[in-house]
């Protein structure tokens, strides 16, 4: 289905509320004296968008506004987690003291905006839309990692942020170009049907342009060695913001990752398999992609000792598992590194609204802060975080086993015993790392200059909904693992 | 090289506009100097639509993409220069190489 | 054979050590504390004694049987049914059995008696009582077990409970150490044991009996003939040389005998009854059991012989030098129990049976005649603060000096019987090497036992004053024991008698049925027989013996001669040699065991440096990774970067580190990715 | 009772959910309730031993539902003979560490709220038949071991906690991966152990190999082998004396246990190929080894660490001997093993929680002041001998017996570690209680009632297992039986056997 | 013929524009060589028959991002600050980085078949891409005025510099 302006409209619904909320907000910021309540009307928009999205019918999916966007279970999908993450950022910014101190107005109206970015490279069908949404998010990113404009570290952030930002950006337009020579059109569905009719592929050209739009998109999801903004970036932003980049930002960049690389650039065979461009291994580019960065995240994480920066890395390696379901080229391998990303959002979330709820009361984000936590009084936070990092270690109980599971089980199944090896033996080295703020926390005692550590009721709550969801879907994943599948699905018409 | 002027002379061009903005962007230590290779990289991108555009025959498709780019290269440009702004506010300088308050 | 008679009362034999022994460790200190010590005497000496009534009232039942049916069999419960291991709790009675019941319960019984006088003084008195307790059950359990693996587990549990005695006073330190040194080298025997076990059940597997029950070995062992074993060795032979090599440590023969003299250091009834009477002579006992196999392998046999004899010379010349009354008896314990191996190896298998019993008694007798003097001595355990102590304490006098007689074999008494008969059996059937061994042990051993009995009783005291003022005769429960073991040292070798002076061996008649399989028929009968034969080896062993006593007498009581210029005329070096023992016990310090501790120490070295090490290395190799990937993110590409401008930029002054989290790096980060990544697509593809 | 299994694997959940919702007045009430908790785990257990079928090798007391069908996970628990053995030594072992655990004065509610997970834990890796499960169990146990050796742990407990976990963590995503590959390529995709057991043959020879080593590793691990023992002495010298006792006890059992459940039932053919390489001569360096460096040992407690790693290579060599004496023998070793290594971890904690210190060269002469306490640990000394009567002995002679059959050298040098392994105890024994006394320990305090009332029950089980091995071999045999015939009537392509 | 000319013309003006900007020293020259890269770049546009696209470049680049750009170099560097520089560092590594890649491109554009078709008669294009705004490509062009929107929401906040402390 190829649906005009209007009739787009219908399945537009979450993007409008999103982009009537942005205007609302800068209204309402001139109006309202108690810039605080914006907060939560940002929080309603963003829910309502979610319910929006929950409503949407699944239907085989249709091309939006003449085959700029495509709406399938797979946007559906993401947007949801978008949403989600949203919703987590918002909540986390209305309990942060360091966000109380910004322009209240403007900060959620750009995160809303940032958010509204993110559906559209969910959804983006056509390289044109993917290029600006894409740099839409970035623009967003930049102002909110720099939203803090008397702190040093967060408009440092936003600079490396933004030139590097604009280095990939540029990479990924030139390599786009090529592709738009070499078939003709921006529409992926277009792309795919030249690059897969029989004739001479330009082999050389293709992988070089598909290089330099890695670049891009690479920087996106933060794959190595595209991801050395992130540390940066983590620890300078602001912690609600950090974890919206970390989730969300990350979300929307395998989103559009993903729809370029599978219905774009390849097709799919009976079995449930993928297969590549003859000739052009970018799977076997992707398949050492994953491989370093889960290694180079893991290992450059050992190092860390400031929590922000540790999860920083720790998010780089995450990506390198999630990448782990995208280089296997199956429908078992998407459907894997989705129900990963539902993983990670959860337990990573939770890590950072610890790492937040800590630096609230104690100004610190470093590890020494967290000192002998359990016995100073933050037993809940601790035990909390202790689930979250559990689960990204990958132990069973938590979701994050499941999700390395079925990451494993891909991987597996798809004959890469290599990558199984090499994602194992990560595995045991994150460990070392995720335990040292447990080991922190339990294991030390506090030396009793650290400061006392105290939760509010809407942090506690929201630490405690991502806690159980972290164990209970350890134990009952089946809802997730049928979003999972039910989203695996792309919408892919005639040319 | 001969005869009329083709794709290839615009994509040589374009590549080799390409190739000086990444050396700018490597090599600059000031911020508003990178940005200028960006700017580079980026009209050389614009050079490669706008002549597949001319070539290609789809030829709104390329002018569009490329008005999207300057457009959105104006945003950053103001972001950018904002951020710049800022910092130089807060550091009185803008070498890249004085903000390394974070590192590793 | 196939049908033995079941009875049930054999258990009661086993079993009542054992409520003994029971009771004493579960609530010994107790009753001692509440009522007293006589109550642990009674429980002690009780159960054996009733054990010995019970073994008495057996043995005549047994008298009641045919020859050949003299076996009883008492199965308790099902054991070990598993892996074709079927082996129950069972105890048989067989005439050997029969002997070894007798003796361990009857010399036991009265050495638990002995002991009620002799510890009474220790605080620990239902210790005592209850080890002897559970020794004695263990060595019923070796000796009654109807299977082999039974039988090791009162093996073992007689070398625990000799371990636990040896160690009694434990306080002192050197005790514990001999100990634990009788455990340990009880255990390497152990090891040959087993893996004759193990071997004889696989090989007895392999031809479709897997069986360690005693008896059923017996029936279907002879299967086992040519069966190639290990080592080069056919089966048997490598299962008997295994076993026996168990026996040379229980029984303490060469070159496993180091530990029986440490033992001594446990107090006096122990070495009666553990390190002369009973548990040594389990080897000897064991290897009586299986004559059947034994007689399969002439080489073991031959193996079994020598040693033996070498054992018996060895230890005796030791023996000569030793100053420790225990020590002499115990190196002399040694040599008598190679007589029996000398004995068993030449085929002569109820003589060495029967040395084992005589040994029983002249030996307690000898040691707790020792231990009566020790006793009066206050503890003083060298002969040459002795002396004359014939006057203080007659009645021990005169049973060491029975028992003396016994041990040289002087006929008519005991030893005489039994040791005159191994020693002309070894030249009968041919071992004439042994029989010089033997034959030159005999002369050597009156030759030491003469010297003791000269030093400690004859001549002047040589003691402090204070004691001298201390001695005397020892009190009855102590002194009755004496004079009964002391009878037994005198008539208790009448029940064989050598042919060539009257017919008479009921003792021999009643073993036969274990010594009956064809095969070891065979080999006893093998020898001369002839009585002139005997008489004219048993003159010339005599005359040993009187030479023997002969030099002991002008040397330790006419001091005519005087024993270290004697020594001296050999420049003191033979004398050296056997005073310390020929450093045996150095010689196995500095090969085995400081070897084996040093080698400890270097695998827990190896352990904790190396192997742990690599575990730490791969974790710091990884940390380095760490730092270097670090290091790459952030030094490496920018420092490339900074190389040719570094100089430049310092000219202000402004001294600073490199770039970390520079722009510039991460920019080369993706760029050198992209080129590498189209490098080598290019290489690949052009 | 339908559901045993669960119930008994699931009590010491309950347990803790009650425990961690105990108001902070109550928290003496924590080690009641775990009491009561692993008391009632324990009834069960001999319930369950009680009605246990000897004749049959299918899996009793069957619970199963499907858990996740769209990858064919099931609940699916059940015990055979194999298991149940571990299924009783856990419940005991667990009922006497808690006892054994009354000491913890900090944190107490955190700490017997863990020691329940803990117990869950294992008792769900005996009892689990589905692989998925199995795993979830196996792994689940880690966490509270890391927590409780990391938190009421000795001086170094921290180093020796992280390096138990990542010891033990590494191995378990060998098993992970080696779990989906059997998933993936067996005859039908599944995680039910009995299913894949039954379809063994469908996997290809070098597949076997490959998933055999894997799991090999991970399994090793845990019981510990030969190289990868070195947690295992840090992580005993740190743990306190209950987590000690558990972790001897039941935890080194899963790897065994693991190795007859997956990779002899599932691979059998790549067992008959490796075992005498892997576990034989693993399992003889594994005797030898230990035994030798428990020689070298001056801290009371490693020596008794490397003791047990001397003592599970039995269990190995066993196993691989193929014979029935072997591996029941093995088994029956794993039994034995627990119980007798968590009487000397306990009798360790004793003198440990009066002297403060482990050094075997600063106490002397203990044996005068603490007579009760000398003679249990003399006991439990011969029994880890493996003295005739008492139950190490069967199960010592079952697995050289049947080793002798399949490796007679390895069965030489194993058998001969059993002199080393007196040599060392007894030092011990004399050192640390013999000899003259030393006077600074005047006052200790014989075994409390609490320290007896751990000891006893165990003693009294060593004792009667050694005269009557019956009640547990008769639990074994058959499913044992059954287990080693498939794997030798699966033809191996290559039998090296080291004659 | 003609158009060669002034396509080589232009190319050259534009590369060494692009060339000043990118090797020289002073930051000054640098921004005022990248005018004249823009220059170039819209002469090209103009030889490719896009004449909105070289008005839009005129306008936004010329009249908006470089003034910008000026005026933040002025801005920043220019008051009080002796060294108005723009040091370049590492340039033969990146010059060697970027010679290769580039002759890699080089090659691929020199070996690929490009998507070709009949050329269009140069026609003004105004109309046809205000159509397209319109059509087709509405929703681009309305995000983009979300994206203009937001960067000037995001520009003023991080660039105000109210009174404080």
């Amino acid at each position: 289905m190829d649906l005009g302006n209007y009739a787009s409209l219908a399945h537009f619904g979450p993007e409008l509320v999103l982009g009537g909320g942005i205007l609302l907000l800068v209204i309402l910021d001139l109006l309202m004296a108690d810039k605080r309540r914006l907060g939560d009307i940002a929080l309603l928009i963003a829910v309502v968008a979610l319910l929006l999205i929950a409503m949407e019918p699944v239907t085989p999916g249709a091309w939006l506004f003449h085959r700029m966007l495509v709406f399938d279970s797979f946007a559906i999908f993401f947007r949801a987690l978008i949403a989600l993450a949203a919703i987590v950022a918002i909540w986390m910014s209305i309990g942060s003291e360091e966000v109380l101190g910004c322009d209240q107005g403007e900060y959620y109206a750009i995160l809303l905006a940032s958010t509204f970015a993110m559906f559209l490279m969910a959804e983006s069908a056509n390289l044109l839309m993917a290029y600006l949404a894409l740099e839409f998010v970035s623009l967003t990113s930049y102002i909110l990692t720099g939203f803090l404009r008397h702190n040093r570290r967060s408009l440092e952030a936003a600079l490396k942020y933004l030139i590097y930002g604009g280095v990939a950006s540029g990479t990924m337009i030139y390599g786009m170009s090529w592709i738009f020579g070499i078939t003709g059109s921006l529409d992926f569905t277009v792309i795919n049907h030249a690059l897969t009719t029989p004739g001479a592929l330009p082999v050389l050209a293709v992988f070089i342009s598909l290089v330099l739009i890695l670049a891009g998109m690479g920087y996106k999801v933060a794959s190595v060695p595209f991801h050395m903004w992130a540390p940066d970036v983590y620890q300078g932003a602001p912690i609600p913001i950090t974890t919206f980049l970390a989730i969300g930002s990350k979300a929307a960049g395998f989103a559009l990752l993903t729809r370029f690389f599978f219905p774009a650039l390849s097709s799919l065979t009976a079995a449930g398999n993928w297969q590549a461009l003859k000739g052009v291994d970018w799977p076997e580019l992707l398949l050492f992609i994953c491989m370093i960065t889960m290694t180079l995240g893991n290992l450059a994480a050992l190092q860390q000792s400031n929590m922000k920066r540790l999860l920083a890395y720790s998010s780089i390696a995450q990506a390198g598992y999630a990448l782990m379901g995208f280089v296997v080229l199956s429908n078992d391998g998407i459907r894997a590194m989705l129900f990963y990303l539902f993983a990670y959002y959860v337990m990573d979330a939770g890590a950072f609204l610890v790492v937040m709820i800590v630096a609230n009361s104690t100004g610190r984000e470093d590890i020494d802060a967290y000192r002998g936590l359990a016995w100073r009084g933050g037993i809940v936070p601790a035990v909390a975080l202790t689930i979250f990092l559990f689960s990204l270690t990958g132990i069973p109980l938590t979701i994050g086993f499941i999700g390395k599971f079925y990451l494993f089980a891909a991987v597996i199944r798809g004959r890469f015993y290599l990558l199984a090896i090499v994602g194992v033996l990560n595995s045991v080295v994150s460990l070392y790392y995720y335990m040292r703020p447990i080991k922190t926390m339990f294991l030390d005692t506090p030396n009793g200059d650290e400061g006392a550590v105290t939760v509010d009721f809407w942090n506690y709550g929201l630490m405690g909904v991502l806690a159980c969801a972290t164990i209970v879907l350890g134990l009952y994943w089946a809802p997730v693992l049928a979003f999972a599948t039910r989203s695996m699905h792309f919408f892919t018409g005639p040319v | 090289m001969s005869g009329a002027v083709g794709l290839d002379h615009y994509l040589v061009l374009s590549l080799i506009i390409f190739t000086l903005g990444m050396f700018t962007v490597l090599t600059r230590r000031n911020a508003i100097g990178i940005l200028m290779g960006v700017e580079l990289i980026l009209n050389s991108a614009n050079i490669n639509y706008l002549a597949f555009a001319y070539y290609g025959g789809a030829r709104y498709d390329g002018q569009i993409f490329a008005i999207f780019v300057i457009m959105l290269a104006a945003a950053e440009a103001v972001i950018g220069l904002a951020v710049v702004l800022a910092i130089y506010q807060n550091f009185r300088t803008i070498d890249v190489g004085a903000t390394e308050n974070l590192s590793g | 054979m196939d049908h033995p008679v079941s009875i049930s009362i054999v258990r009661y034999i086993v079993v009542l050590p054992l409520i003994g022994a029971a009771i004493n460790f579960l609530a010994g200190a107790w009753l001692q504390k509440t009522f007293g010590k006589r109550i642990i005497s009674v429980l002690g000496c009780g159960v054996v004694a009733l054990a010995f009534l019970l073994a008495v009232r057996e043995f005549f039942a047994m008298l009641a049987l045919a020859p050949d049916s003299r076996f009883m069999l008492d199965s308790l419960w099902p054991w070990i049914h598993y892996g074709g291991l079927d082996i129950d709790i069972a105890f048989w009675l067989d005439p050997l059995s029969m002997v070894m019941t007798l003796v361990v319960t009857g010399v036991g019984g009265l050495i638990h008696i002995y002991s009620t006088g002799y510890m009474h003084e220790d605080e620990s008195y239902w210790r005592f009582f209850g080890w002897l307790n559970l020794f004695t059950f263990a060595m019923l359990v070796l000796v009654l077990g109807d299977n082999l693996w039974l039988m090791f587990v009162g093996w073992e549990g007689v070398g625990l409970c000799s371990f636990a005695l040896i160690g009694f006073w434990y306080k002192v330190y050197p005790n514990t150490t001999a100990g634990n040194k009788a455990f340990i080298v009880n255990r390497i025997g152990d090891l040959a044991f087993v893996i004759a076990l193990y071997s004889l059940f696989a090989a007895l597997g392999a031809v479709g009996h897997p069986t360690l029950v005693t008896r059923e070995v017996a029936k279907y062992a002879p299967m086992l003939a040519g069966m190639p074993g290990y080592l080069g060795m056919t089966m048997v032979t490598f299962v008997t040389l295994m076993m026996f090599a168990g026996a040379t440590g229980k029984s303490a023969q060469i070159p496993l005998y180091v530990w029986l003299p440490d033992a001594m250091a446990g107090p006096t009834p122990v070495s009666a009854l553990i390190h002369a009477a009973t548990m040594v002579t389990a080897g000897v006992y064991m290897v009586a059991r299986m004559n059947f196999m034994f007689v399969m392998a002439p080489a073991t046999m031959t193996v079994v012989a020598v040693v033996g004899g070498l054992t018996a010379l060895f230890a005796a010349t030791i023996g000569i030098a030793q100053n420790d009354i225990k020590k002499v008896l115990a190196y002399s314990t040694v040599s008598q129990l190679g007589y029996m191996f000398a004995g068993l190896g030449v085929g002569a298998f109820t003589a060495g049976v029967f040395h084992l019993m005589t040994h029983a008694f002249f030996k307690a007798c000898l040691f707790l005649g020792a231990g009566s003097v020790i006793h009066s001595m206050g503890g003083e355990q060298d002969m040459r603060k002795m002396g004359g102590l014939r006057h203080h304490m007659p009645i021990t006098f005169a049973t060491f000096l029975a028992a003396t007689l016994a041990i040289s074999g002087v006929p008519p008494f005991a030893g005489f019987m039994s040791k005159d008969e191994i020693i002309w059996q070894a030249f009968a059937h041919g071992h004439t090497v042994v029989w010089g061994m033997l034959m030159v042990g005999a002369g050597i051993t009156v030759f030491y036992m003469f010297r003791q009995v000269y030093m400690t009783f004859f001549g002047d005291f040589r003691g402090t004053h204070e004691q001298e003022h201390h001695l005397h005769e020892s009190p009855p429960s102590i002194a009755y024991v004496l004079v009964v073991l002391g009878l037994l040292s005198v008539f208790g070798g009448l029940v064989k008698i050598p042919d060539f002076i009257a017919t008479f061996k009921p003792f021999e008649t009643f073993l036969e049925p274990v010594f009956s399989s064809p095969l070891t028929r065979q080999v006893v009968e093998s020898g001369i027989h002839s009585r002139g034969t005997e008489a004219a080896l048993g003159f010339v062993t005599f005359t040993m013996v009187v030479l023997g006593w002969l030099v002991a007498d002008l040397m330790y009581r006419q001091k005519t001669i005087d024993p270290e210029r004697f020594s001296a005329a050999f420049g003191g070096v033979p004398y050296n040699w056997v005073l310390n023992k020929y450093f045996v016990d150095e010689f196995y310090d500095f090969t085995v065991v400081r070897p084996y501790l040093a080698m400890t120490r270097a695998l827990a070295w190896f352990d904790l440096h190396v192997i742990d090490g690599v575990v730490n290395l791969v974790a710091t190799v990884t940390v380095l990774v760490a730092w270097l990937s670090g290091l790459f993110d952030s030094y490496v590409v920018d420092g490339l970067v900074n190389a040719a401008s570094l100089v430049t930029l310092d000219v202000g002054g402004r001294l600073r580190k490199l770039q970390t989290g520079s722009i510039n790096g991460y920019l080369y980060g993706i760029l050198a990715a992209v080129m590498v990544i189209l490098l080598v697509r290019a290489m690949l593809r052009v | 009772m339908s559901h045993a299994l669960t119930l008994i694997t699931f009590i010491p959940v309950a347990a803790m959910v009650i425990i961690l919702s105990l108001p902070p007045a109550l928290k003496d009430g924590a080690k009641w309730i775990s009491a009561v908790a692993a008391g009632l785990q324990l009834l069960i257990a001999l319930w369950i031993f009680h009605h246990f079928d000897t004749t049959t090798t299918a899996a009793q007391f069957v619970d199963k539902f499907a858990w996740m069908p769209t990858y064919h996970i099931s609940y699916f628990m059940g015990v055979d003979g194999i298991s149940v053995s571990m299924v009783l030594l856990t419940a005991l072992i667990c009922f006497i560490s808690v006892f054994a655990s009354f000491g913890i004065n900090r944190a107490e509610k955190a700490y017997y709220a863990l020691l329940m997970m803990l117990d869950a834990g294992m008792m769900g890796v005996f009892v689990s038949l589905d692989f998925f499960l199995f795993y979830i169990f196996w792994e689940v146990m880690l966490l509270p071991m890391y927590f409780l050796i990391g938190v009421w742990g000795g001086p170094r407990r921290e180093y020796a906690a992280i390096k138990f976990f990542l010891y033990t963590l590494l191995g378990s995503v060998l098993i992970l991966l080696a779990m989906l590959g059997l998933y993936f390529y067996g005859a039908q995709n599944t995680f039910d152990m009995t299913v894949l057991a039954a379809n063994a043959s469908h996997y290809t020879i070098g597949f076997q190999r490959v998933v055999w080593i894997a799991l090999f590793i991970g399994f090793a691990i845990k019981i510990p082998a030969f190289p990868f023992h070195t947690w295992l002495p840090d992580a005993h010298v740190e743990a306190p004396t209950a987590i000690s006792v558990i972790l001897a006890g039941v935890l080194l059992k899963m790897g065994t246990y693991g190795i007859l459940r997956v990779n002899f039932a599932i691979l059998p053919a790549a067992t008959h190929e490796l075992a005498w390489l892997f576990l034989g001569v693993i399992g003889t360096i594994n005797i030898v080894y230990g035994a030798m460096c428990a020689m070298a040992q001056t801290d009371y407690k490693k020596l008794i660490a490397y003791s047990s790693i001397s003592h599970m290579g039995y269990v190995m060599l066993g196993i691989a001997s193929f014979t029935a004496a072997g591996i029941d023998g093995a088994v029956l070793q794993m039994f034995n093993h627990g119980t007798i290594t968590a009487m000397l971890f306990i009798l360790v904690g004793v003198i440990y929680d009066r002297a403060h210190h482990r050094e075997i060269a600063g106490f002397g002469g203990l044996a005068q002041q603490m007579p009760i306490y000398a003679g249990m640990t003399g006991f439990a000394f011969f029994a880890g001998m493996g003295l005739p009567g008492l139950s190490a002995f069967i199960s010592e002679v079952l697995v050289l017996i049947g080793a002798w059959q399949t490796y007679p050298l390895m069965t030489v040098f194993a058998a001969a570690t059993a002199i080393l392994t007196a040599g060392y105890l007894l030092w011990t024994y004399q050192r640390i209680y013999l000899g003259p006394f030393n006077e600074k320990y005047k006052g200790f305090a014989d075994l409390s009632f609490r320290e007896g009332f751990t000891l006893v029950p165990l003693a009294i089980i060593v004792l009667i297992l050694g005269v009557y091995p019956h009640a547990i071999l008769g639990l074994l045999d058959t499913s044992l039986a059954h287990l080693n015939q498939v794997v030798l009537s699966t033809p191996a392509s290559a039998i090296a056997l080291l004659h | 013929m003609l158009q060669s000319v002034i396509f080589y013309a232009l190319a050259a003006g534009t590369i060494a524009s692009a060339a000043a900007v990118a090797f020289s020293r002073n930051i000054v020259y640098s921004t005022f060589a990248l005018l004249g890269a823009f220059m170039g770049v819209v002469g090209i546009y103009i030889l490719l028959a896009a004449d909105f696209v070289a008005m839009v470049q005129l306008l936004v680049y010329v009249g908006g991002i470089l003034v910008l750009t000026i005026f933040a170099v002025m801005l920043t560097q220019g008051i009080g600050d002796v060294t108005i520089s723009n040091r370049a560092v590492g340039s033969v590594p990146a010059l060697v980085t970027v010679a290769i890649a580039g002759a890699v491109m080089l090659y691929a554009i020199a070996h690929t078949r490009w998507h070709q078709a009949a050329l269009h008669a140069a026609a003004p294009t105004t109309y046809g891409i205000g159509n397209a705004f319109l059509g087709d490509y509405v929703l681009p062009f309305e995000v983009a005025s979300l994206v203009l929107l937001a960067a000037l929401i995001g520009a003023i906040v991080i660039s105000r510099h109210e009174a404080r402390e």
